[in-house]
């Protein structure tokens, strides 16, 4: 008989094994927890201790003793941090809709169309990935300047959509292959035109690929530096990134002060993971790869 | 039988196709010209000069030629496919390996994912603070620990020395891009049917055999693009590197992208900057080229 | 208003890959207004392909369809006033049951209240008032199934359109809503076409069917005449449960009479012009039901293989002595066991006589009552 | 000008808007006040563009130029200044140099392209308390560094290396110590003098010296100024070098305790004699003749200069920032201010060592400016001999060959 | 080798969001080694929660599981010899049909050479010999569903698990597998427990059926058993289609004959111990095969609603004058319509008598044969 060898050998009781097994699963998932976690820890540490605190003795003190808002004080009324932090919330948020909006649009066209060059789009799409965008950089601050764009909100939303949209287009083009045509011939067929079944039917059904799309878009853009650098020359435009970079230069500027920059940098990112995570899965499990 | 030929048929006679069609790419096209043909044009016609931005030599290929001899080239190539193999491969099993903890059903699954999605969000820069100051040989708490627990007799500079750089440089990188590759498995492990793994169980699979024969052909596709899209990427990261260890300490982790950065902006030599960008371009179009037609990766997983 | 429908050669070419492929071929249809007509064949026979143009959801390479005097060949779906259920359901996934099933009234620009009221009784008849407020995610398959069915239905359309809209659930329901089907339609002025590849549907709902083969139309006819009047083979196997039997035989002259001889039969078919075709191959069909193990006009020899009961009745499946099957449904046949050998029986009025080519050239009953038209007629 | 830059070179330099490119985001605020009144008398905007320290300053510069944007003027040190009036890029602006008591290191046939704002020499800072005295000699310094490793947790010294300015200043002053001349020659004929006789011999000695020092170091590869005051700071090291008031700045700020036992001392001596050459960077405002608005920069690197604000720019980042002038050491303002005043101890060395003050740049014969140091500079070659020797495990000789051999390879 | 399988007192309580779910309860049974069992039941029943039990992918409550004379209560599902097809399907869809009919083998051990042996004859069986090559995508849903039964066939297990493996099938295709399979378990030595909610797979393929509602045991039996003396209203009614007819009744005395009385008619119940009973309620049930439009012992009332020809019977669907639904097979019905009235006739000794809890009282039968214990014996 085929299977008679089943089970021969096993000692251990299923019980047992899943034991094992349980004890296997909740070790790594300790593990990376650290390995995440610890990071994170040390930054909330030193963004609300006194530095004279953290650093005493020469070593740094890992337990917190006291609960002080004074280096953000000192970021708030010394610095430009929230001129900074609301220019990088206005271009990351144009950033976001500009480039989930062409990825829609043309991960949608992608799907829904055939015609001539349809193939050598993609191909484009897919191979902007492969040059460097340190090299943007120069051509860029060209382009800009010959526009007289430079050191607007304009050029850098621009500039960053550039750098997310590829990757944005190609998670809704899959996203779209996965949404049944018949959904939108059910809308056409009762009467709906092609812009309200657009409106109806196509954009609620597409929302966690375009969530996704736009998580992306916007870790790209609130991530950026370089090309905040390329654009921006006055300090009034400076997004946080370049800001932070510019005072952290500063002699009376240490460690506390910039983690509590870094603090206030992980609020948007840190809200997106909290409450948006699911979509992302579900934009990541179909639009991610196919 | 595909869904879109069967609609672009039968929408021919529709009004509002064409329309539609050019709402959906003008802005893609237009935008695309701007911010990616024309830059990458100029950029690849720089690299035709010496020195273009002032007074321009046209040099044809001499740029080329002159960074393929230079013996440097060889060694930051490598350290490019050392950085951006060594940060996909790990970023890919950190990310695996949580995917599959994260997919078992556990308390604190859903603080888990949240956790591992934070550090993708955040800044270089802040990634680069962090772990300025957990690697660092002064204030570094790594090496605090270490110390302590008497592992090591002397802080070790994790971002300055040449045995520690480059793995200093891996591991803040896969802090940070781990979850890329996290949420990608993630997505595709709960898209595969429970009752294939009891399936196995009654035909007698060990748990082993079930990873090998069920979760890794279903991973597979998924990984190659991971492997593809996530190594170009850090085939050509900048930041990171330049901010924690600026290619150094004796250029061990100087990569492509440091370099042309280097010959750029410290020995401002536009010409040859373009072109090595331009090598790289090429170079990555050969490797993705090659993969496409050996993996077709896109294939794999739409099956 | 219930329109007529009528296809005139219709032909639908698919291209892909380089490669045609013709999945309606010169299909002319008229389908009178207010009628339940019911598309079956066989699964990629075309039904699919027909209802979408229809619906306006693909375009026919040639020919015309008309909705009462109007053409529609090129009009866009939402131009023709029409309802459809689609074979994969189409469910918009993230409205309630309630909006999936307004929502064509909702483009329609019916008020609110109105369409509440028409969503509550859609629901209350087809018993999914407790889930007006899921989402489909939520719902069983035939749950799902049942939301689509309303949301056709209270739209009020001139012509409905069914993909196979019963295809998962379960007996019990599939049977209470034939009937509920059958009842709206009788309410609505409606013209409705239905697709199913479940002959019970098709036998039991409509007043027409169109059997497809291949994109080609077999025979069009009310399900009764379809059943008892089969143009075809290919119509007499594929309609009724268990599948017609059929036995090759050939036409030969015994004492001057052509006789159809085979499987130990000789069936004289005097006054018939089949005479011509002596020595050809015929086949003749008979339905397992017109089967008995007691005594008939004539007899065939089988051998028990196995015997289904199926309650009151059981289904006998034998092979004769050439190894053809043979299937008969008997009440009496409870110890039957594999291997036994039986006698098959019938009356020749049952039979059909088929030529080479698959075509009922001849219905038994001509032979017993002499007649020389079958009853339905010349062809239509 | 580039037939690939869009041209936008057409300009007479009579622009009415100043762009200004400027890395002291820290002294803004009073940078505004200045701009400010200077907007006020002059029909001019001035534009500034923040860089943070370092090369980013380079980077946007090559950037705004390679786009025919260039600025028209520019914060840098003097190093910088003599590279771009070699690339013929500056524009002269003697009479705000010579019309002042401004110092002029970059003179060039007579005309002065470098208007200097402030000085910052580099200082030496050790533990008092664990030191037993200041290390004036390169013995003392040894035998001090040996017994602070070895009795306490803590490394005696620092060594720096790597492609920083940090390491790079660092390195050269060392080798000055030992009075090594690494170049010697007119501006017009440099010569790399490092391997040459005598030199190369006490440039061996100094490597030799480095590496012996390196045990009681930590490896400080890649450091910039703050990774060794954070050293300081940490108790990981008890004594650096640093730009001027810089440590006991950052570490008032961290470990207040740690101020009364950190005392600034010079550079100790091999031979412990008189300190000869001592590296003080010199930054000021260079103006470009390729921008738009030429005159206008002109018009305001004078005024700057002259400004009543300008004390007020310099002691902004006071200890760390000292006015381009002896006699600004003595002005009211900086005797005035708290924070020279709570630390006497490194007043005191600025003013004895004020005449030894010396940049890279004057290191052609003579304190002729010297177009190699400054690309020397420019690329940390000096720093990178450090590594080669201390990370790359070159020997002393052998560093010095590689040193000298990168330096001949600036000159072609 | 085939096992005899023993389930005593097998509980299942879920849990899940702190709310307890008993989806069986006490479930006993004796199923013989080599046999062919068949589960049925409404949706939700425990067929598959027991199937998953027997597989050991679920462990009981409480209560116990053995093959033969072994204990497999808590085996995992590697050491007990069984093979499954899930109600899912599962095939894995990266293997071709041939590696996916083939798993189970080559985690076996069995060579490459055995192995495709064994497929190929399954393949053959099946029909899927040309889909050998594809992927289960490729693949329609009946297919697939034959793929599945292919593998789980291959294995010989000592224990065959099937969860509704025909489910997807088109109507032609299921008979003709009913016949495969039953030909294979005779061929193969495996016990065999088929779960379905199609009741003429149950009637037909099984040895035995095992009927369960809402987790607990309704009846255990012989197919004809089932169809014949139902324990209950709920057997009856759920075997056999369409479903019993059941009228609601009383039981009152009349000429001191206990007599039950409702809807015009008047059944004498002599000799039998239901006079204690006077006075309540009691419901009959009778098959509509066994109602006819002619005479009979006994006749009802009713209004036709709807007729469905289904070929050679139609059904009527009607309802008595109080609205109870009557439904009549008759193949002499397609003349009726709508609204028009009907005599519906029966003979008493078709009926079955259920109390008010619903459980069987009495067999029309065993009034006309004056036998007091009904064929099926006593309670067991
Ligand atoms: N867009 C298309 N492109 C190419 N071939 C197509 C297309 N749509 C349908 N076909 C082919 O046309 C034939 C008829 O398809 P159709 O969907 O009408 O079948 P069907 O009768 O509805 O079958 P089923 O019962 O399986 O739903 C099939 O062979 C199908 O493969
Ligand atoms: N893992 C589980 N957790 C909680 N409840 C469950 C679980 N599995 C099954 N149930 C419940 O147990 C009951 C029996 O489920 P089961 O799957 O055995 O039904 P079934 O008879 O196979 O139905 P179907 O014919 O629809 O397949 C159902 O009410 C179901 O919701
Ligand atoms: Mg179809
Ligand atoms: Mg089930």
């Amino acid at each position: 008989m085929a299977t008679s060898s089943k089970g021969a050998g096993s000692i251990v009781s299923q019980k047992r094994q899943q034991q094992i097994k349980r004890v296997g699963v909740y070790t790594t998932a300790i593990l990376v927890s650290i390995f995440v976690t610890i990071p994170v820890y040390i930054m909330l540490l030193l963004s609300f201790q006194p530095p004279e605190v953290v650093f005493s003795g020469g070593q740094v003190n890992l337990i917190p003793q006291t609960l002080t808002f004074q280096n953000f004080n000192e970021l708030l009324t010394t610095t430009k941090t929230v001129r900074y932090m609301t220019n990088s919330i206005i271009v990351t948020g144009s950033s976001m809709v500009l480039s989930t909006s062409i990825a829609v649009m043309a991960g949608y066209g992608l799907t829904r169309f055939d015609f001539r060059g349809k193939s050598l789009t993609a191909r484009a799409v897919l191979f902007s990935y492969m040059f460097s965008p340190i090299v943007l950089a120069i051509p860029l601050y060209v382009l800009f300047y010959t526009a007289g764009l430079l050191n607007s909100y304009f050029a850098l939303t621009l500039s960053l959509t550039a750098i997310s949209t590829p990757f944005a287009i190609w998670l809704m083009w899959q996203y779209f292959q996965t949404i049944p045509i018949s959904l939108e011939e059910s809308a056409w067929v009762r009467g709906a035109s092609r812009w309200r079944t657009v409106r109806d039917v196509v954009l609620p059904v597409a929302r966690p690929g375009y969530i996704s799309a736009a998580i992306f878009s916007f870790a790209v853009a609130w991530n950026d530096f370089t090309m905040a650098r390329v654009v921006m020359s006055s300090d009034n435009m400076y997004t946080i990134t370049v800001g932070a970079s510019l005072f952290l230069d500063r002699v009376s500027v240490g460690w506390s002060e910039t983690m509590a920059v870094s603090f206030l940098m992980c609020i948007p990112p840190f809200l997106i993971a909290l409450f948006l995570q699911n979509y992302l899965l579900q934009g990541f499990s179909v639009g991610g790869l196919e | 039988m595909s869904m879109e030929t069967r609609t672009a048929h039968s929408r021919r006679f529709f009004g509002g196709r064409r329309f539609l069609l050019l709402v959906c790419f003008l802005p893609l096209v237009i935008f695309f010209t701007v911010v990616w043909v024309l830059p990458i044009l100029y950029a690849l016609n720089m690299s035709l000069f010496s020195n273009p931005t002032q007074e321009a030599v046209f040099v044809g290929l001499a740029n080329y030629t002159e960074l393929l001899s230079s013996p440097g080239f060889w060694t930051f190539l490598w350290n490019s496919v050392v950085y951006a193999l060594s940060t996909t491969i790990l970023s890919l099993l950190v990310g695996l390996g949580l995917a599959l903890v994260v997919n078992q059903r556990i308390k604190g699954r859903s603080i888990l994912r949240t956790m591992m999605i934070f550090p993708y969000l955040l800044p270089t820069l802040v990634v680069i603070f962090l772990w300025k100051f957990i690697l660092d040989p002064n204030v570094g708490i790594l090496n605090q620990v270490l110390v302590d627990a008497g592992l090591i007799a002397q802080p070790i500079g994790f971002f300055s020395s040449l045995k520690w750089a480059m793995a200093g440089v891996v591991v803040t990188s896969v802090w940070k891009f781990g979850s890329f590759s996290f949420f990608i498995l993630l997505a595709r492990l709960q898209a595969i049917d429970p009752d294939l793994y009891e399936r196995a169980r009654v035909e007698g699979a060990t748990t082993w055999q079930a990873f090998r024969d069920i979760t890794f052909p279903h991973l597979k596709g998924a990984i190659l693009i991971i492997l593809l899209v996530r190594g170009i990427w850090m085939f050509n990261k900048f930041d990171i590197i330049f901010l924690s260890t600026n290619g150094g300490p004796l250029k061990a982790t100087t990569t492509l992208p440091i370099r042309v950065y280097q010959l750029a902006f410290n020995e401002v030599n536009f010409g040859a900057a373009t072109a090595l960008a331009g090598i790289m371009f090429f170079l990555l179009a050969v490797v993705a080229t090659v993969y496409f037609r050996v993996f077709n990766p896109s294939e794999e997983v739409g099956a | 208003m219930a329109k007529s429908i009528h296809l005139t050669e219709v032909r639908k070419v698919f291209k892909s890959g380089g490669k045609e492929f013709e999945a309606i071929d010169n299909l002319s249809l008229d389908i009178p207004a207010g009628s339940f007509t019911t598309i079956v064949g066989p699964s990629g026979c075309g039904k699919t392909t027909t209802l979408r143009m229809l619906a306006g959801l693909e375009t026919p390479t040639s020919g015309q369809i008309h909705f009462g005097e109007e053409e529609v060949t090129n009009l866009r779906p939402q131009e023709r006033n029409i309802a459809m259920v689609f074979q994969s359901i189409a469910l918009y996934p993230h409205m309630s049951v309630r909006e999936n099933i307004g929502y064509g009234l909702k483009i329609a620009g019916v008020s609110q209240a109105k369409r509440n009221e028409s969503i509550k009784e859609a629901a209350r008849t087809l018993q999914i008032t407790d889930q007006l407020d899921k989402k489909p995610a939520e719902l069983s398959g035939g749950q799902q199934q049942r939301v689509a069915l309303g949301s056709a239905f209270v739209q009020n359309p001139d012509v409905l359109l069914l993909d196979e809209p019963m295809s998962d659930l379960d007996a019990k329901l599939k049977a209470e809503l034939r009937v509920e089907v059958q009842r709206l339609h009788q309410e609505l002025d409606t013209t409705v076409v239905y697709v199913t590849h479940d002959q019970t549907e098709a036998m039991t709902m409509s007043d027409n069917v169109v059997l497809l083969n291949e994109g080609s139309l077999e025979q069009f006819d009310p399900p009764k005449t379809l059943f008892d009047y089969p143009k075809s083979e290919y119509v007499a196997r594929f309609i009724g449960t268990p599948s017609t039997n059929v036995l090759e035989c050939r036409i030969e002259i015994i004492d001057g009479v052509p006789t159809v001889t085979g499987h130990g039969l000789e069936i004289p078919l005097p006054n018939q012009d089949l005479s011509s075709s002596t020595g050809d191959d015929i086949k003749i069909g008979i339905r397992p039901q017109y089967l008995s193990l007691g005594t008939g006009d004539h007899s065939v020899e089988a051998t028990v293989e196995v015997v289904e009961p199926l309650g009151t009745e059981s289904v006998v499946h034998a092979r004769t002595l050439d190894d053809t099957r043979l299937d008969i449904v008997s009440d009496a046949a409870d110890d039957l066991s594999p291997g036994e050998s039986i006698t098959a029986s019938f009356d020749q009025d049952h039979l059909y006589f088929f030529d080479a080519d698959g075509a009922t050239r001849l219905f038994g009953e001509e032979l017993t009552e002499n007649q020389s038209q079958a009853q339905w007629g010349s062809e239509q | 000008s580039s037939i690939l830059s869009g041209n936008n070179n057409d300009s007479d330099g009579k622009g009415k808007t100043i762009s200004y490119l400027s890395d002291r985001g820290d002294s803004k605020q009073i940078i505004n006040e200045i701009i400010g009144e200077f907007e006020k008398n002059h029909d001019y905007k001035v534009n500034v563009t923040y860089t943070s320290k370092g090369t980013s300053t380079d980077q946007q510069l090559q950037k705004m130029v390679a786009a025919g944007n260039p600025p028209d003027l520019i914060f840098d040190t003097s190093a910088d200044a003599y590279r771009y009036q070699r690339d013929g890029d500056l524009a002269a602006i003697s009479n705000v140099v010579q019309d002042s008591e401004l110092p002029d290191p970059v003179n060039v046939d007579g005309e002065s392209y470098f208007a200097p704002t402030m000085v910052e020499p580099l200082m030496f800072w050790y533990r008092n308390d664990l030191y037993s005295s200041n290390p004036e000699s390169w013995s003392k310094w040894e035998t001090e560094a040996k017994q602070v490793s070895q009795s306490n947790n803590i490394k005696g010294f620092v060594i720096q290396s790597g492609q920083t300015n940090n390491a790079d200043t660092q390195i050269t002053q060392y080798l000055w110590q030992n009075d090594v001349d690494i170049y010697n020659g007119p501006s017009d004929n440099i010569q790399v003098t490092i391997a040459d006789g005598a030199n190369r011999q006490k440039a061996v000695e100094t490597y030799q010296w480095l590496k012996t020092m390196s045990q009681y170091s930590p490896n400080g590869s890649g450091w910039e100024w703050g990774d060794a005051i954070e050293a300081l700071q940490q108790e990981n090291a008890a004594a650096i070098a640093s730009v001027g008031g810089l440590p006991i700045l950052t570490i008032a700020e961290n470990r207040p305790d740690l101020v009364e036992k950190l005392s600034p001392s010079p550079y100790p001596h091999p031979q412990g004699t008189k300190q000869s050459k001592w590296w003080a960077y010199m930054e000021g405002h260079v103006v470009r003749n390729d921008g738009k608005a030429t005159e206008g920069a002109k018009a305001f690197a004078d005024f700057f200069s002259r400004s009543d604000k300008f004390m007020d720019f310099v002691l902004s980042a006071p200890l760390f920032q000292f006015p381009p002038t002896r006699k600004g050491l003595d002005s009211k303002a900086v005797k005035n201010n708290e924070t020279i005043q709570n630390h006497p101890a490194v007043m005191k060395l600025v003013k004895e060592n004020w005449d030894s003050f010396s940049t890279i740049l004057a290191t052609g014969k003579d304190g002729a400016p010297n177009i190699v140091a400054a690309d020397a500079y420019g690329q940390q070659l000096l720093g990178q001999s450090a590594d080669q020797l201390l990370v790359g495990g070159k020997s002393p000789e052998q560093t010095v060959d590689w040193v000298a051999k990168q330096l001949q390879g600036l000159k072609n």
